[in-house]
């Protein structure tokens, strides 16, 4: 399967709420080891809803500073996504993503990945 | 995917405005006049341009290539105007003699910056102080005409 | 020693190469039409050229990447392939303007219709991208187009009062027989022909090829703060001259010939020669920089090799976009365009789509992932701020602008 | 297991160029293949995907990006997927994907050889540099 299946998925929590798609995957490399790169990249996590375009950017970063207009307006953006770990996702088929948590459980997008 | 349509979109609009298209219908006789008085100010700018190169190349300013292909310029440009402005359906009998007015004076304005462009294609200053002279005529014509006009 | 001259030399060619087709035009054209009133238009977009050219020109020395590069990373591959088609679409209408500048001042000195020399101006164009060293073609280019500083002879010819000239650029108003439409739609002409995108990407990517690097800097700001504002004034002198020969004769600039008028006029055939050379080396250095722009752009995008050092064996899918655009334009000239519109329409639309390169751009001189500690400082971000504000605001306004005065009309 | 480096994907892996083991550019991360491990159950990157076809069915014109990928399997001398490059030929990873082959075989060059072998190889002094 591809990435770009699971990007833009619309997630659903464990009570069937729909809380937003998917915009980000956040990736760990501590897999087997694969070759010259070293150890495979193992999905970890997703960024779910409206951070696309903000985290696109950085601006949710806090080494991104300025211009601080432009950084008010994203990083608000990137505060209403939601991070959910993979470990959560009860299932992913028909396209779409369904967690074991519900929503009021899922944690904020931390500073940095 | 629609944005790059909307892009598609405005770059066959774009390119579609570099095309030189005519000018719209006049319904009345007021915005007939006022396409008329445009007429004249174009074709004004044109004579006007004429006469400046006739000055430069009677100081011997200019050389002969770079005058003539000016003047030829400046002949189609005329000449366009005209055929642009005979294009736009008079509305009424009033607009039939405006419009007889200014293409007569068109006509004289393509001819005489045909006779400067054929001096200056033969070398001969002194004819075309002479072309110059009537084009001096012309841009006092239509000047008036403007004036007279414009509201 | 070497620095030095270096340094000078950069700053010359930007003299020359700031001034294309499209300044030639919209400096004309508004200065017989609008007098001085909208210098200060010239003003504006002098330093906003000098504040994109140098964040961008730091982002590619530091980074290594080029615009389109960024384009598509930062955008993502939708956004940036909306963004590829308006910029290339419109850096073909630049570059096919240059391409028909370029004939039109040959035929100027040869006396032969333009349409004829078009053919053989998009050959050379692509021969010299093909063959010929590279950057010993630009200094050329660069330096014979110094050549234009005939327009600054001709205004001190003409000798104006200075005084009022001072008065009436800082004073502007919208004269009584033109509408706020037109006064705007102009407006943005010359905001455009002074930040042409097209000057961007040749830069970065010129920077990356060259394999500039944060000691480069230096040369690199010499060139945009000083080379840059002085080509401005170069801008100006071309309206100034405008204003006092053809505004009160009621003359409207139409064809590009009448461009060199006021100079023939006062300066004379020596004047005049000098400044048909100068008209000649910046449309081809203009359209040679085009040309290559049309290629980098979409090889940035898709990730292929692209440079005009690397060889076209190596590089075929570049060539052979530019092999395509250099033909595309010349056909699209012959057919009869008036070159004079199709700039017109390039540099209004030009400015238009600034903010789709020019905010990728704003954001990543920001990420000290790419510029490292060179990131941007409080006053550089306040002033790229404010320019996004107008860039978009121009952006906005372009569209209905050009339907409500029907060009320009 | 030591935590490993992590990063989101859309920021630091799509869209990168791709280079080769000579410095030559070939193509961008168009997109990544994933698999599921038999083992751990955990979701693994395999493959970087590059080319047209890849690009065009990430971006939702799938029937567009299938035609081109068979066409891409057509005109490609080797076996198999040309657009899949497996992680195991993956060199570096920075701002770059750095790749530990020549990247001449790949799916996203075939258009690259076939503009040379038709195109540019045909017009005079295409072997010189311009320099």
């Amino acid at each position: 399967m591809r990435l770009s299946e699971l990007l833009h998925e619309p997630v659903f929590d464990a009570d069937a709420r729909p809380i937003g798609r998917v915009h980000d995957v956040r990736l760990v490399q501590d897999g087997p080891l694969q070759g010259l790169a070293g150890a495979a990249f193992r999905v970890d996590a997703l960024v779910v809803g409206r951070a696309g375009l903000g985290t696109r950017l950085g601006f949710h970063r806090h080494d991104m500073r300025g211009p601080w207009p432009l950084k008010l307006l994203f990083e608000r953006l990137a505060r209403k996504a939601h991070y959910v770990e993979w470990k959560d996702v009860a299932a992913w088929d028909d396209g779409r993503v369904s967690l074991r948590v519900r929503v009021d459980d899922l944690a904020r997008l931390p500073d940095s990945p | 995917m629609r944005r790059v349509l909307l892009g598609l979109l405005a770059c066959g609009i774009g390119a579609s405005a570099c095309v030189p298209h005519p000018v719209g219908p006049a319904r009345t006789y007021g915005k007939y006049e006022g396409k008329a008085v445009t007429t004249a100010e174009s074709a004004l700018s044109t004579v006007e341009t004429v006469r400046l190169a006739a000055g430069t190349a009677s100081k011997d300013h200019a050389f002969g290539p770079y005058l003539s292909e000016l003047v030829s310029d400046m002949e189609e440009s005329a000449s366009g105007v005209q055929g642009t402005f005979e294009s736009i359906q008079p509305p009424d009998e009033r607009a039939d003699q405006l419009r007889d007015d200014l293409d007569q004076l068109l006509s004289d304005v393509v001819d005489h910056i045909a006779a400067v462009r054929v001096a200056v294609r033969r070398g001969r200053i002194l004819d075309l102080d002479q072309a110059a002279q009537d084009l001096d005529e012309d841009s006092q014509k239509l000047n008036d005409f403007a004036e007279e006009h414009k509201r | 020693m070497k620095k030095v001259f270096e340094v000078f030399l950069g700053i010359l060619t930007a003299i020359g190469g700031f001034v294309d087709i499209g300044d030639l035009v919209a400096n004309s054209e508004t200065g017989a039409r609008f007098r001085m009133n909208l210098a200060w238009v010239v003003v504006v977009g002098v330093v906003g050229i000098v504040l994109y050219a140098e964040m961008s020109g730091r982002v590619a020395a530091v980074s290594k990447r080029a615009v389109f590069d960024l384009v598509r990373e930062r955008l993502g591959p939708g956004v940036g392939l909306a963004n590829l088609i308006a910029s290339f679409f419109i850096n073909f209408l630049t570059m096919t303007a240059e391409i028909a500048g370029v004939a039109i001042a040959v035929s100027l000195v040869v006396s032969v219709s333009y349409i004829y020399l078009l053919p053989v101006a998009g050959f050379f164009v692509w021969f010299v991208i093909w063959r010929i060293p590279f950057g010993a073609m630009e200094k050329l280019f660069g330096l014979l187009g110094l050549a234009l500083l005939m327009f600054v002879v001709t205004v001190w010819k003409l000798g104006p009062d200075w005084n009022s000239v001072l008065h009436a650029v800082s004073h502007p108003h919208i004269p009584t027989d033109e509408t706020p439409f037109t006064y705007a739609y102009y407006g943005i002409a010359l905001f455009g022909a002074a930040m042409t995108p097209y000057e961007v990407f040749f830069f970065s990517s010129g920077a990356v090829e060259e394999k500039w690097s944060a000691k480069d800097l230096m040369v690199e700001r010499a060139n945009v703060f000083i080379g840059f504002p002085l080509g401005g004034l170069l801008s100006l002198s071309i309206m100034l001259g405008a204003t006092l020969v053809f505004a009160p004769r009621h003359i409207e600039v139409g064809q590009l010939s009448q461009v060199a008028l006021p100079t023939a006029f006062v300066v004379g055939k020596l004047g005049l020669a000098a400044l048909l050379l100068g008209i000649f080396a910046a449309t081809f250095g203009a359209a040679l920089e085009t040309a290559l722009s049309a290629g980098y752009t979409v090889a940035q995008y898709f990730g292929w090799q692209w440079g005009k050092h690397v060889r076209p064996d190596d590089s075929p899918r570049f060539h052979l976009v530019i092999i395509m655009s250099v033909l595309a334009g010349v056909l699209f000239a012959i057919s009869g365009v008036d070159p004079v519109k199709v700039t017109e329409y390039s540099i209004v639309l030009s400015a238009a789509a600034l903010p789709l390169t020019y905010f990728p751009i704003l954001v990543i001189a920001n990420d000290p992932d790419y510029v490292g500690e060179h990131v941007n400082g409080r006053f550089t971000n306040f002033l790229g701020f404010v320019y996004l504000v107008i860039l978009v605001l121009v952006a906005v306004a372009t569209i209905p602008l050009m339907i409500i005065t029907k060009g320009g009309a | 297991m030591a935590e490993g480096r992590a990063l989101y994907v859309g920021l630091k892996l799509l869209d990168r160029q791709l280079v080769d083991r000579d410095d030559k550019a070939c193509g961008k991360v168009d997109d990544l293949e994933l698999e599921f491990s038999a083992d751990s159950g955990n979701l693994y990157v395999s493959a970087i995907l590059a080319g047209p076809g890849i690009l065009a069915y990430r971006m939702r014109r799938r029937r567009w990006g299938r035609w081109w990928q068979r066409v891409n399997e057509v005109m490609s001398p080797t076996d198999g997927d040309p657009a899949r490059i497996p992680m195991s030929l993956v060199a570096g990873i920075d701002d770059h994907v750095t790749l530990g082959t020549q990247g001449g075989h790949l799916g996203s060059m075939s258009l690259d050889h076939w503009v040379r072998e038709h195109v540019t190889s045909h017009i005079p002094g295409s072997g010189h540099e311009a320099e």
